[in-house]
């Protein structure tokens, strides 16, 4: 009996990945200060690494039709063990959330409005982000497609702006950087846009047709990882060696657009692009924590953990971290360690157990 | 479960609007409380050794109403901008001391140009730079300049087509395609060639020319810089055979003398592309630069026909000359400078990056001993309208 | 103590049972005894003529014919009734013994009107009575017979004032019902059409009809408005807005689930597509249910247009819907928080314009709109020519002197005629746009972008959540269904759109309303003699 | 501080009221439990407070316990 009566398509899925990879379209600048003009390697690796663990994600779903993954972790390691890794699990979304709430912010205070307070621009995006998670996941999912082709559009015409400023000569002391500082940024960007999707877990539960589910969710993940390609090609090749020094590449090859004298300011139109998908990214991780959480307590509906859980955020955001500084560092070392079991060992060992049993077996199936 | 939710979430609305109500408007700031900079200079003073700098600051005449009147407004009393100028010992402790004056912050975001004195940039950029680069408000794609004296004369100088002097030169700095003696270069530009090591980054030259007693503004060449300190300046024909190596050229003039040597053809510079590859023999680099370039023949002097098959084939090799010539003057100007204006470092780097990590500590010695092969085909392709010249003398005809 | 009334009033309301039979006793055979009741009810009000007379051979019968005066047909009552029955029955053989107090013999044989019925009970009377029938009593009959004969003056069919078209159809309802359905009749010759009528509202008793095509309108949807109608119980109901109200979807949302259209050929179209219409007794306005959001993007005129022409207007159409809603708002945010974003040469022509104004630019922005939502409403309210004089005087007059007196800035009344003009362009969606104009207004007041960002896309979210009748209402874009889409933001040539909106028409009903292939094409005969 | 008081009595009007009608006394218990969480956080947010982040508890545990580091370029 899970809480989310809602029920979504599988298109929609891939929509909502899309979305989801996309939201973090600026934040392969971490990998960017470790691995300059070799960003867009890494990224191909990022994704060859993830996708056969994003498949056994689909399998772990399709396997335990309409169970979120609390339910799944409780069936698979019994109540007691399951209980921990979903609070494991919960902790990650949370500081997850915390940092993408915080990444926001962040946008806004360094680029875009400086002497705004950094509280009141977290209250009102989580508040925004509350709002959306109160309408369900139906409305997000059906409303996917449209962020997905906002992102699109911008990434696209950003990267056909600047094509004269381009010099693709930029990429080519090819193999240059030690292998430690390519596997760190491969580490990075298996975790940070395409691990994530180990939210899907939850989400995959309300799926009503799930034969082709696979394929959505793989195009899905293409779909982000083209567009994260595009910005890292774009941003190396514009910017070619002054990429590592600026807090953020591709907002600064943004700005660099300067086509006649209409076409110059483009940074804030990105910012509100950026912030539209950062929108739904937080949502989804705003609606899979609540869900989780719910789901652990085994409560009936969802609804009133939305607003408290959205407040911790806001405070867990405005503390987690000093300055950008801080939070790049430590996300680049600790953050990324800490999630690696989650991502990578969790679901296909729960997967391999489930195999192995012979779960799910309908008379055992005590889920709470 | 309908109804219910339903009336949640519309108190989940309220709630929603109710949160920003509550934290009123932070962070606005009305335009006319904004002092708009549109130019800075930043200069050196001699004793206290701490940073001059001015602003170029719109002033808005107070005789409101449209912009119509603005102009007229503008013209008889006063320029519509005001030099503020403030010392600090650094750039931003400066561009706050300015506030005791004007009363409200600079708003730098609409700077069209940084102009760096001539104290400043042979002491080293490197200290000044650093704030243009760093302040969010700052747009990337403003200019750098390098004044021959004092950077705040050049804000001074007042321009007779354009209301602002720092859109002046703007402007100058934007059309450098009609001579192509010095190229633009922003200070996204200006970054990236400092952070290399070995390439030396290049800035428009201002200077200041007194004509009956107006100053005007003169761009008389581009500044090269080694590890952010100015090092020399090129002149217009050293600077435009960085710009041939370059690409850069749009267009320009090239005097050539006539086939018959009495006077000359004056040939117009349609199109120019330069191709560029190192190469590394027994040792020694050698770095093939390809030029390809269109003219067309807007003027002669001479009286000799020259729309005729060989005397154009004469003219294409002249100019052909002429453009080696100006390339190596910018090339022996740069081994004088041992300053690496071209980036020959950074294309080596790029194709052999093994080599590289050797020559690159004593890279100032190997720099002089690069040869330059360079072949140049330029084409004639319009004479314009006259096909012979109007004063032909007698024994032609 | 409010809120304790307030309960106890709705628990006392709620458990009301069926409005019990006022005073149902039957109608008593003796004629003058009916009378005196009939007159004590009806308190002796001038409009009704009660007409006693008798009839039959040697005059030995009594009957008695009450009716409103005032809204009956007089010369009809006095051909078809009273003639018959006092003279006619004379002409007839005088040896025919028909029992004259038995109301049927006289209907049968002599009343020469169709629409009447037998009524036994006295409420039933008096509801007939008033809703313009005839009523004969006839001495020692417990029957008394109600005759149909109403009469009312009603507007004829004119160009509607709401909706203006250049070309197409110029008819518009007009207030009377029946009138209503035979316009729409006139449309729709096909078997399929119901009419469905319903009796609302205690004292007004007005008539409500729904008409849907059965074929094609979604049966879960008719089933949904009629429990929705069957559920109102209240005194009144004056025009279509009451309805509207009762059965709306989210009545705490701004935007409109339920349109309304004065143009029969509009609900014809609408019909035809598989929704509901709603014709209610008394006002031209038709609703009709479900209704989704591009609706009101989309006008007649479009379909009658060449398509090309029809989708630039119809973009134009979502252009001035988005000024309309943002242009303040974004002129706030652009002057007052991201300056930088202006073009030079613009900011300063901006600081010049603001330079006396001594408000700060939201301040300025509202009085702005405020001073416009009240030239509008001025407007409307005063009769037709002296309102347009309000209108342009007050705008010229408002927004010079206030430029003059360096009240407000020059850009700031050039953005809010701007915003001015397009709220008119999208007429279905002016009060949700004024409502929004404002909101975003605050929200760039105090956030700047940012908050404009956040208010859209919490309006998205709002808008994707909505159902109205079970159609979600952003159709066919936020469910994304691709054939749909021909027709939203272009539209597409009326030989393409082959198939029924999917959302709205019954599932099991044939998608196709036209063969899909017909495109338009010179015929080429095999005998072509172009040479 | 008296933001703090709006907001957080905002979600209490909101929250509570709905789930005492309904007797879901469960979730009502997690919903406080949550809220006073989040209300103490707010509190010592508002009171300049140090909030220990936990991100520097894990740092510390991972890079100095267990000693797991990238290179710091």
């Amino acid at each position: 009996m899970s809480i989310e009566k809602g029920k979504i398509s599988s298109q929609q899925l891939l929509f909502l990945i899309a979305g989801f990879v996309h939201g973090s379209v600026l934040l392969i600048d971490f990998t960017v200060g470790i691995t300059e003009h070799q960003t867009w390697m890494v990224i191909l690796a990022g994704l060859v690494i993830t996708v056969p663990v994003i498949v056994s994600y689909v399998a772990l779903a399709k396997r335990f039709p309409g169970m979120n993954l609390v339910q799944i972790n409780d069936m698979v390691y019994g109540r007691f063990l399951g209980k921990i890794i979903s609070i494991y699990y919960i902790f990650f979304f949370m500081m997850t959330l915390s940092f993408n709430i915080r990444d926001v912010g962040e946008l806004y205070i360094t680029f875009l409005m400086q002497d705004t307070p950094f509280i009141f621009l977290l209250i009102v995006f989580t508040a925004t982000c509350a709002f959306a998670v109160a309408k369900g996941v139906e409305v997000l999912a059906r409303t996917s497609h449209l962020f997905v082709v906002t992102g699109l559009f911008a990434i696209i015409s950003t990267f056909i702006l600047l094509i004269d400023q381009m010099d693709f000569s930029n990429f080519l002391p090819l193999f240059e950087l030690p292998f430690i500082k390519i596997f760190q940024g491969i580490h990075i960007v298996s975790v940070i846009p395409f691990g994530e999707t180990v939210v899907f877990l939850m989400i995959m539960g309300c799926l009503n047709k799930t034969e082709h589910a696979v394929k959505n969710t793989l195009s899905g993940l293409l779909v982000g990882a083209v567009s994260l390609f595009i910005v890292a090609i774009r941003n190396t090749a514009v910017l070619g060696r002054t990429q590592t020094i600026w807090t953020s590449a591709s907002f600064q090859s943004i700005r660099l657009i300067n086509i006649g004298t209409v076409l110059t300011r483009m940074d804030f139109l990105i910012g509100i692009a950026q912030t539209i998908l950062m929108f739904l990214k937080c949502s989804i991780f705003l609606y899979v924590t609540v869900v989780a959480i719910s789901q652990l307590f085994g409560l009936k509906s969802y609804l009133p953990l939305v607003l408290p859980l959205a407040g911790i955020e806001v405070i867990l955001a405005a503390t987690v971290f000093q300055s950008p500084v801080d939070h790049a560092t430590i996300t680049q070392n600790a953050g990324i360690i800490y999630s690696v079991p989650l991502i990578f060992v969790f679901p296909p060992l729960s997967l391999l157990i489930a195999k192995i049993r012979g779960l799910p077996k309908p008379e055992r199936g005590k889920g709470t | 479960m309908g109804k219910k939710m339903n009336f949640r979430i519309m108190k989940l609305i309220i709630c929603f609007f109710m949160l920003p109500v509550l934290s009123g408007c932070l962070g606005a700031r009305q335009i006319n409380d904004l002092e708009i900079v549109i130019g800075m200079g930043v200069d050196k003073e001699e004793e206290s050794g701490n940073v001059l700098l001015t602003a170029q600051v719109v002033k808005v005449d107070m005789s409101g109403g449209g912009a119509a009147n603005a102009r007229g407004g503008g013209g008889e009393d006063s320029e519509g901008y005001w030099n503020v100028s403030s010392k600090g010992k650094s750039i931003f402790e400066a561009v706050r001391q300015i506030t005791h004056k004007t009363g409200n912050r600079l708003f730098i975001s609409h700077n069209q140009a940084v102009i760096f004195g001539n104290d400043v940039a042979t002491e080293g950029l490197q200290a000044y730079i650093d704030f243009f680069l760093r302040a969010h408000e700052m747009r990337p794609t403003a200019l750098i300049l390098v004044s021959e004296k004092k950077a705040s004369e050049v804000l001074d100088a007042k321009p007779e087509t354009e209301k602002y002097p720092a859109m002046n030169i703007a402007k100058l700095v934007k059309t450098y395609g009609f001579t192509s003696h010095f190229y633009e270069v922003n200070m996204e530009d200006f970054a990236s060639c400092m952070m290399s090591d070995t390439m030396a980054p290049l800035a428009p030259l201002v200077s200041i020319v007194q004509e009956n007693d107006c100053k005007e503004i003169y761009i008389s060449g581009m500044a090269a810089f080694k590890n952010g300190k100015m090092v020399g300046t090129l002149n217009h024909d050293e600077a435009r055979g960085v710009l041939w190596v370059l690409g850069k050229v749009k267009s320009g003039v090239i005097i050539v003398p006539s086939p018959n040597k009495q006077g000359e053809a004056i040939l117009e510079i349609i199109k120019a592309k330069s191709k560029v590859k190192p190469g590394i023999k027994d040792g020694k680099i050698v770095m093939h630069i390809e030029i390809k370039n269109e003219v067309s023949l807007s003027e002669q002097t001479t009286t000799e026909k020259l729309a005729t098959i060989e005397a154009l084939e004469k003219i294409q090799e002249a100019t052909s000359e002429v453009i080696r010539q100006e390339v190596m003057a910018a090339f022996e100007k740069s081994k004088d400078l041992k300053a690496d204006i071209f980036g020959f470092g950074e294309m080596l780097h790029k194709k052999y990056s093994k080599e590289w990590k050797s020559i690159k500590d004593n890279w100032d010695e190997i720099y002089p001993t690069i040869e330059l092969n360079i072949d140049i085909e330029s084409k004639i392709i319009k004479t314009d309208l006259l096909k012979k010249p109007v004063s032909q003398n007698k024994e032609e005809k | 103590m409010k809120i304790i009334r307030y309960f106890s009033l709705r628990n006392k309301y709620m458990n009301q049972a069926e409005p019990d039979e006022k005073d149902s006793e039957p109608i008593s055979p003796d004629l003058e005894k009916n009378l005196e009741v009939i007159k004590g009810i009806l308190h002796e009000s001038s409009d009704v003529t009660i007409h006693e007379f008798n009839f039959g051979p040697e005059r030995k019968y009594k009957g008695a014919l009450i009716f409103i005066n005032s809204i009956t047909d007089k010369e009809e009552i006095h051909k078809n009734i009273l003639q018959p029955l006092m003279y006619d029955v004379l002409l007839l053989s005088n040896n025919m013994d028909m029992d004259f107090t038995d109301i049927d013999t006289i209907r049968m044989n002599l009343i020469s009107m169709t629409d009447n019925l037998k009524v036994t009970m006295l409420n039933d009377l008096l509801d007939s009575l008033l809703a313009g029938a005839a009523i004969l009593l006839i001495n020692g009959s417990r029957e008394a017979l109600a005759i149909k004969s109403i009469k009312i003056k009603s507007r004829s069919i004119e160009e509607p004032g709401t909706e203006a078209v250049v070309r197409g159809p110029r008819e518009g309802f007009v207030e009377n019902i029946n009138e209503n359905i035979a316009l729409i009749r006139r449309k729709i010759k096909d078997t399929d059409l119901c009419v469905e009528k319903f009796v609302i509202g205690e004292k007004s008793k007005t008539d409500v009809c729904i008409v849907y095509l059965k074929s094609v309108a979604n049966p879960k949807v008719v089933e949904e408005i009629r429990t929705r109608l069957k559920r109102i119980k209240t005194e009144s109901i004056l025009e279509s807005g009451y309805i509207e109200q009762f059965i709306d979807d989210n009545p705490y949302s701004v935007f409109p689930t339920v349109s309304n259209s004065e143009k029969p050929d509009k609900v014809t179209a609408k019909i035809l597509e598989g929704r509901v219409a709603v014709l209610v007794d008394g006002t031209p306005f038709v609703l009709v249910v479900p209704m989704v959001f591009i609706e009101s993007f989309q006008s007649v005129e479009d379909y009658y247009a060449r398509p090309f022409f029809a989708s630039v207007i119809r973009l134009i159409r979502f252009m001035s819907f988005i000024i309309s809603t943002l242009g303040p708002a974004i002129y706030v945010a652009l002057t007052v928080f991201h300056q930088e974003l202006i073009p030079t040469r613009l900011l300063i022509s901006i600081a010049e314009g603001r330079e006396r104004v001594p408000f700060p630019a939201i301040m300025e922005a509202f009085l702005m709109l405020f001073a416009f939502d009240l030239l509008r409403e001025a407007g409307v309210r005063l009769p037709k020519p002296v309102g347009q004089t309000v209108g342009i005087v007050g705008a010229i007059v408002l927004g010079e002197a206030s430029v003059q007196a360096g009240l407000i800035s020059p850009i700031m009344v050039i953005v809010v005629s701007a915003t001015a003009i397009a709220s008119f362009a999208v007429p279905a969606q002016t009060d949700s746009g004024t409502l929004l104009r404002y909101l975003y207004l605050t929200l760039a007041g105090i956030a700047g972008g940012f908050g404009i960002i956040l208010g859209l896309l919490a309006t998205l979210m709002h808008l994707a959540s909505l159902r109205s009748f079970g159609t979600p209402y952003l159709w066919p874009v936020v469910p994304l269904d691709l054939t749909g889409l021909k027709d939203v933001f272009i539209r597409m040539p009326i030989w393409t759109i082959s198939k029924r909106p999917s959302a709205i028409t019954r599932h099991d009903s044939d998608p196709y309303k036209q063969s899909p292939d017909l495109m338009p094409s010179p015929y080429k005969n095999d005998s072509d003699d172009s040479r | 501080m008296i933001y703090l008081l709006l907001i957080y009595a905002c979600i209490f009007i909101i929250n509570v009221p709905g789930l005492v009608k309904r007797k879901e006394w469960r979730e009502l218990a997690v919903f406080s439990i949550f809220y006073v969480i989040a209300f103490a956080l707010g509190l010592m947010y508002v009171l300049d407070k140090p909030i220990p982040s936990p991100m520097k508890g894990l740092q510390h545990l991972i890079v100095d316990i267990l000693g797991i580091e990238y290179p710091q370029g």
